[in-house]
């Protein structure tokens, strides 16, 4: 797909008009995750039900492609458990830089596959991963979550 | 405006189809330079200062008369004033290392403006972090000019060195470092130029500036990647500690100690980069072909055009000044509701090459209150298609990000 | 030996009258280096690590490759653990300044050699100076060679940095470094290897070795010049503070502070020499397709043609070891009652180009109680018939001189 | 002339058998000459009788070139005054740095102008000028004289 199609197509929706932007009422995990050569700048939040992610949450600032991918991550792994949004991350990973291209294996992504055409843009691939690589830090490192402040 | 007759002179516009309006990080070469490399491999190439053999007699030649060209290009007093460095960043470090750790002490103060590039920051919070000497920013007004008043209130008797780009890479605004330097002369501070954004595009004269100490690079004015210059008093030099050691740059070692060349060489350790200065003389030959006059011309109307093109655009905002011929050729903006980042990548659809982030200047855009910002930056081969064919692409990115303008 | 089938692949042999045996100094260029780097110009030239556009991406890519490619070719574990720098000294200097200054203190000791090249010593003797460690040297036998006895007896439990030369560029000889790392580690010292000699004619594998930090010199193996290598583990290199400051090395920077990127990058501040990176990886491409076997027997074979023919010239004195396969291609000689600067200038009148000096070796100068020698220096593209030409001036040069014989 | 035979005719005379190579009894001036990059090493000794340059003689050490000019110099200062010394040196430097070429001009220099091929042999200037810079330094500056050791 062609860069302004895949803006129009694709990340322009949700980064004009996020779903899962916000402050999060008492989450269970908080992480700041920063792209210092972009700018891109995102405090995750998580709530838990045991194995189970309740709520996905983010507030912070970015490129387009950051706050899009970061937004259809969170409509993606809510009701997930921890293990398979990890299992997710792994994927979401391997088609960014190109590794993973079988659609079959891509479906576990859902919406969250359409930014495959991402892994065109090399540029840009530390943006679309920015949520996903967040998210697996903290679910792996939960003693390093953040308070809100 | 004709048809550039310059673009014909750089083998890169021979069969691509970029617009390039990256200029500020580095510049395209032309095919002189490049052939000046070839020839210095093919018919000089041997260790430059090493050798008796005509061969070696001939490379050294060759480095040395580099040094007198580059020399006369800024008006220095004596070729022995020239250091051949890698880029600006190596020049400023060496007087940061060598000059900065043997004259400063606590209490002193070093003095930089807001607007300079992390290689005219950091070596000095290094220096001042070893020597707890106090780091202090000028501050420039709203449209980035640094008044009298500014620096005469934070120049004086603790001062000790003065470190100040000649022309902004973000703003393109030129500070008045001629009176920084007479201003900060006075308590006896030594004054630094940054001139990586000046040398391409403004006559330097290190004598009317009256600058202790002056660097740029040879990759932002058409040279080799890998050849930079720092430029320094001699009386300045000869009293300077070596920075890197080894090879050529002594005159006896024992086993516990050693004495050192005189100046330029103590500055340069190990094999010099004979192919870069035999590069960049040809690249400063070229660019007096040109003349400053025709780059000014040129850059100051093709920015011109840019600005007045974009000034109807109400969402984008410029920074600097309004006048476009105080910008050597740099304009850098925002467009509202989009990221720098999405500019790029929208643009290069285009095939058109801007840049986009901080531009190494972090506390700028701290002072600018913005987190990044997108440059296109104009060298004098570039044309008035070239800028229409921006402007027509920077009118669709809202467009393109969703935006009913 | 037929006609060498090298030497068409460079320009520099097509149209001169030169016998270029100054090969430890600096190499001659073939022509895929020389295209690469106008090739770079020509299609990928744009500021590396900065901009979004693809045709900096493309810049990036290739500066990137190239390091990758160095790392295969000394068997680094992971390309982050290569450091691109000016070359060998400026590579040795980094380690002495953020490692050195950082990690000795008084009682300390660093261990040398005594035939190192000054950009293995002088940075050595600028750190103890500053922190008040010990500089120890080790000495050769008089073949030049550092025995198990000799370095088991001055490295011990106060040595924190052994730093050696692979092959020394007056005796040719190579020094046990795997051996010396093998020892040095058990006391926890970091070992240094200077291999600007080696890496040119033998294949260097770091992790067999174990060396700490590796240095080399793309211009001693037919890159251009400007372009050298620091090899260091990454466990180190993380732990180092950064040595030069500017441009893309960091992470944030504000007014008062700044973090810096990741490895390698946090070592190479301002704009990189990206066309120095690419011409090094053709170089090392076209010299593995010559492949090191086939360098080692030619520069043996013209080595033992060259000691062979002077053997029987009393009057000239040759240093190193007798064995021709073990001098890397180098031959250092004196004439008796003939300096060797004379020997040079009548040479260069046969178009013979040796290096007649100190060789940047002055504490070994001592040690063999010499003020100068001469110094031939063989790569693959010399030939037999130049040899024979050597051999035939060098029998004359005592006539010349006025001498009987 | 070629370099061969400018050895043959020119320099090998003076330095295999130095007229004025040795050390001198009781010199009024003595100063050690030094090439770092070469290991020309020379200590030059004069004598003076007043505004006369009675005697001159060196030792040391170095390449044929430097040894047979400074054993030329040595002829032909002696007997001259300070002043005439001088102008001669600056003549030779004149003459080996190529800026000076006309041949009445180099008459002054005598046998000493046989070096002119030097100018040539760019590498080889320091060599030919070492005991002519060396005369110069210790008369202009006679109390950097040192003792003979
Ligand atoms: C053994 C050795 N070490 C270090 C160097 C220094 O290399 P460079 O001049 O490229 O820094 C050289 C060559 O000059 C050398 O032969
Ligand atoms: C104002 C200014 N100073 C310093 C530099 C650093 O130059 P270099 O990267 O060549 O060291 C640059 C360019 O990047 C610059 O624009």
């Amino acid at each position: 797909m062609e860069i302004k199609q895949f803006y129009r197509e694709i990340v322009n929706e949700h980064n004009l008009h996020p779903m899962h932007k916000g402050r999060m009422e008492g989450p269970d995990l908080v992480l700041r995750g920063v792209n210092p050569s972009c700018g891109d700048d995102i405090i995750l939040q998580l709530k838990l039900n045991g194995e189970i992610i309740e709520d996905a949450m983010f507030i912070g600032t970015g490129c387009a492609i950051s706050q899009a991918s970061v937004d259809m991550m969170a409509d993606q792994i809510i009701g997930k458990t921890k293990e398979k949004a990890l299992e997710m991350a792994q994927v979401f990973m391997g088609m960014i830089k190109g590794n993973i291209t079988d659609e079959a294996e891509l479906e576990v992504l859902d919406e969250a596959a359409a930014l495959q055409d991402v892994s065109h843009m090399p540029a840009r691939v530390k943006c679309a991963v920015l949520g996903w690589h967040t998210m697996q830090e903290i679910l792996n490192n939960p003693e390093k979550s953040e308070k809100l402040s | 405006m004709e048809e550039n007759i310059y673009r014909k002179d750089f083998p890169f516009f021979s069969d691509n189809k970029y617009i390039y309006l990256d200029n500020a990080a580095t510049t395209q070469r032309p095919k002189v330079v490049l052939d000046a490399i070839c020839d210095f491999y093919k018919k000089s190439n041997a260790n430059p200062l090493r050798g008796l053999y005509d061969l070696g007699i001939e490379a050294t030649n060759r480095y040395e008369q580099a040094r007198e060209r580059v020399a006369e290009f800024i008006n220095a007093s004596d070729s022995s004033e020239i250091v051949f460095t890698r880029n600006t960043s190596e020049s400023i470090n060496l007087v940061a290392y060598s000059y900065g750790l043997s004259n400063l002490k606590e209490g002193d103060e070093v003095v930089i403006s807001v607007m300079e590039h992390h290689s005219n920051i950091l070596p000095w919070q290094f220096v001042c972090n070893n020597t707890k000497a106090k780091l202090i920013y000028l501050e420039p007004d709203k449209n980035g000019v640094i008044s009298r008043k500014e620096y005469e209130s934070k120049i004086g008797k603790k001062t000790k060195i003065v470190s100040i780009g000649h022309v902004s890479n973000v703003l393109g605004v030129t500070n008045p470092v001629k009176e920084i330097a007479s201003y900060a002369h006075k308590f006896g501070a030594v004054v630094v130029v940054d001139a990586a954004q000046s040398a391409p595009h403004k006559k330097i004269d290190v004598r009317d500036l009256d600058a202790d100490f002056l660097a740029f690079s040879g990759h932002k004015l058409m040279a080799p990647m890998g050849i930079g210059v720092l430029y320094g008093k001699k009386s300045l030099l000869e009293h300077m500690p070596p920075f890197l050691r080894g090879g050529e740059m002594i005159e006896y070692v024992t086993r516990d100690s050693a004495t050192f060349a005189e100046v330029p060489h103590k500055f340069e350790a190990g094999t010099v980069n004979a192919e870069g200065a035999v590069g960049l003389a040809k690249a400063i030959d070229y660019l007096e072909s040109v003349g400053f006059d025709t780059i000014e011309n040129i850059e100051n109307e093709l920015t011109a055009y840019l600005m007045d093109g974009i000034k109807d655009l109400k969402y984008i905002n410029t920074y600097g000044s309004i006048n476009p011929s105080e910008h050597s050729g740099i304009v850098t903006f925002t467009i509202e509701g989009v990221h720098p980042h999405d500019i790029a990548s929208i643009l290069n659809e285009d095939n058109i090459c801007i840049r986009a982030g901080h531009h190494c200047a972090q506390p700028l855009m701290q002072f600018l209150k913005v987190g990044s910002t997108a440059r296109a930056s104009i060298y004098f081969y570039n044309t008035k298609k070239e800028i229409e064919k921006l402007i027509y692409s920077l009118a669709n990115v809202r467009k393109v990000m969703g935006y009913g303008d």
